[in-house]
């Protein structure tokens, strides 16, 4: 999907607010908003629901509210969708009464539960890939209308395969829950490229990319 | 596209707006609805949000990184295993976790300059690196550092000569990145914990390049 | 410039605001913008520079706020970076006193105003044009880093000579103060060669491409 | 790209973010901002400001270009003079002026449907249909018109079938666009002033199709 969320590449952004050192949350609810983030969730989610959830908020709101209100309505949208909560129960705010306490986390516990969400993407693979280290390739010229992992700066784009990693979790398909692994590579393409002469020459982008991403060049 | 009426965009989206343009403005009010009804529902303790809190503030940060950093300058056999399989790697120290399942480091060198950013949303490797900066997560910081990230860099104090290229990773898919910063002059036979003391955040994300031994 | 302005196709947006009759404006203060656009300009401005400075409005603000504010904040950023009012000045909000007194239009003079702002963009050519109705093109790849009118949607894209119009003023040049005229062509897409197959077969989207937007197919 | 600092493009966007930022947020005290000092300039006098909006408001508007299309119904020489050179087919009432000196007229027909866009601002011919609507001007239709008319088209409660094809013309140049709607049935014999009644302003944008001669 063509969203407000494929920034790489536009312009007309002015200076990054540098910072070399922060507090780990800016204010208490970005920090309440995390910790409910890796908490709460339902079993309709996954990692490329959750995306696409963002990547269809309306591009006026992605562009102007903080990464974790983002985060926020990603989260009361999809229990909303799901059936977890009514529209109705959301913007009453929740009630006052708590009602079912579950277990407590010790931060040792929340640290163990860190360390176990290292979570493997990767899957087998039957057969083999279709493309080599080494291949030129072209990358797909259309974006599609689900959530999607080629950004459109790189679509059309003349790129060199330089790593393999075997077959990862398709996102274009598991935002629809199915469950389907394909050949992941990491692409190289050439600054110039992708943004034309302007670019510095000897500079890349590297991104990781799906096998149907991909063409023979 | 499945039809399954629980993925319809034009349903989610509208959620979407009704719930933006109803709830109250304040972010924190909005999380504190989600809080509430997330504790009402029994989904959690409001203890263990606390914890989480903690452990992200706390224990879980960028000196996680610089201990890893500062272990493959002192270990070569280490840094190879770091460059192998970055995952492995930092399980040595129980630094793997959220978003690390697929970690690579990427190695600067006086004619490389690794640079790390995510343009479709701004994935990042949580359990090494801590929470990422505002900046990381901003909309100027993804549009620029894959188009002009020497400009990006210039505007944190790195100037790169035209001689070293810049290679920005885009990450975009589950693999998450590592830049490892080359060694400061000066620091022949400092021992582990001093050199981390030298590793900033933004040199693990490449928008710091040239640490010092300090003391100039 | 890949800047905001460039919406063609972006997807995420929602249902539109039909309506079908409508005062000329909305609220008082977008008649008077609209009556100072056409009274009030400096001798820097051309369409082509009121247009860019559009598009270098910050992006948030770009896609936020309603049209006729955007007139107003590229009108007074144009006379602030022409010397012609300070930044102090315009944040004072005005002085009180009226000083100078400027001839008064009646509603005629206007409506002679009107017919006299039919412009002629068209300009002398002594060359050939490059291309000729039914000709097969394909547009440049890459976008340029100032004003420029090929939508960022029909890059990289083949299509169709249908007409030519002979040469009309530049705007990637004027913008700059060069005066330039080129050939400038109408070319029709289809659609599917923009959207891919999602779109209808049949359907077609035209456009009023110069010629250094084209390139042989 | 010119380096005069005239056209800095940098120092416009520095500007236009302290003019954002530091304005009061109501447009309306934005533009008195602006009338102020043009008036106290002398580069206009406010009764010039009225005057132009009594002209838009009551003098110029769709009924303009309801006009040529039912004389171009009409009168066969007419509609073939609209369609070579719409610019000087509209002279013949003095339609023409801002925005319409290059004025091309596009004819639907039974199996092809037209639709105006300006994608990269909202270009409209001002002179002959007056102000453009709000929804002309939005991010929703400028993004939508060009990628899926049918879908905006539907919205407008306009549903061609598969057999009309629709041409989309982003007007991004000078060129602007008049779409020549079909004449309705039932309309044998009426005269001009009865058949400009029946063309509204969305059918010579192409957000409306099938014009009715009403009585049903």
């Amino acid at each position: 999907m063509d969203g407000m969320h494929d920034l790489g590449g536009k312009e007309g952004f002015g200076p990054i607010a540098v910072t070399h050192e922060d507090p780990a949350f800016q204010a208490d609810w970005e920090g309440r908003m995390y910790a409910l983030s890796q908490t709460v969730g339902s079993s309709d989610m996954s990692i490329d629901w959750f995306r696409f959830l963002a990547e269809l908020l309306p591009p006026e709101a992605y562009l102007s509210i903080p990464y974790f209100e983002k985060w926020c309505l990603v989260a009361l949208t999809g229990f909303v969708n799901a059936g977890v909560f009514t529209e109705e129960e959301v913007l009453a705010g929740g009630g006052e009464s708590e009602i079912a306490a579950s277990a407590v986390q010790s931060v040792e516990a929340v640290l163990a539960a860190v360390k176990a969400g290292c979570t493997d993407f990767s899957r087998h693979y039957a057969r083999e890939p279709a493309f080599a280290v080494g291949d030129e390739i072209v990358t797909q010229r259309h974006g599609v209308p689900g959530h999607t992992r080629l950004p459109s700066y790189a679509r059309g784009c003349a790129g060199r395969i330089t790593a393999y990693h075997g077959a990862h979790l398709f996102p274009d398909a598991v935002w629809q829950r199915i469950e389907v692994a394909l050949p992941l590579y990491t692409v190289s393409f050439e600054a110039r490229e992708l943004w034309g002469p302007e670019a510095a020459g000897g500079d890349s982008v590297m991104l990781d990319l799906w096998e149907p991403y991909l063409l023979v060049r | 596209m499945s039809q399954d009426d629980k993925r319809d965009r034009a349903k989610v989206a509208e959620i979407h707006r009704k719930l933006h343009s109803h709830l109250p403005p304040d972010p924190a009010l909005r999380v504190k609805a989600l809080e509430s009804l997330a504790i009402e529902r029994g989904f959690v303790a409001r203890e263990t949000l606390d914890a989480w809190v903690e452990a992200y503030s706390e224990r879980i940060g960028p000196k996680r990184g610089a201990r890893v950093v500062a272990r493959a300058w002192i270990d070569p056999a280490y840094r190879a295993r770091l460059l192998q399989n970055a995952t492995e790697a930092i399980a040595d120290f129980g630094f793997e976790g959220n978003a690390t399942g697929h970690l690579k480091a990427v190695e600067n060198s006086a004619d490389l300059h690794n640079l790390v950013v995510c343009t479709l949303c701004s994935c990042y490797p949580f359990s090494l690196l801590g929470m990422s900066p505002g900046w990381y997560k901003s909309a100027a910081y993804r549009a620029r550092a894959v188009r002009e990230p020497r400009a990006v860099l210039a505007e944190f104090g790195v100037d790169l000569s035209a001689e070293v290229a810049v290679r920005v990773w885009d990450s975009t898919a589950e693999l998450r990145y590592l830049v490892l910063p080359q060694r400061p002059a000066g620091t022949e036979g400092w021992d582990e914990e001093r050199l981390a003391a030298l590793v900033t955040r933004n040199a693990m994300i490449g928008t710091d390049r040239d640490l010092s031994a300090g003391g100039d």
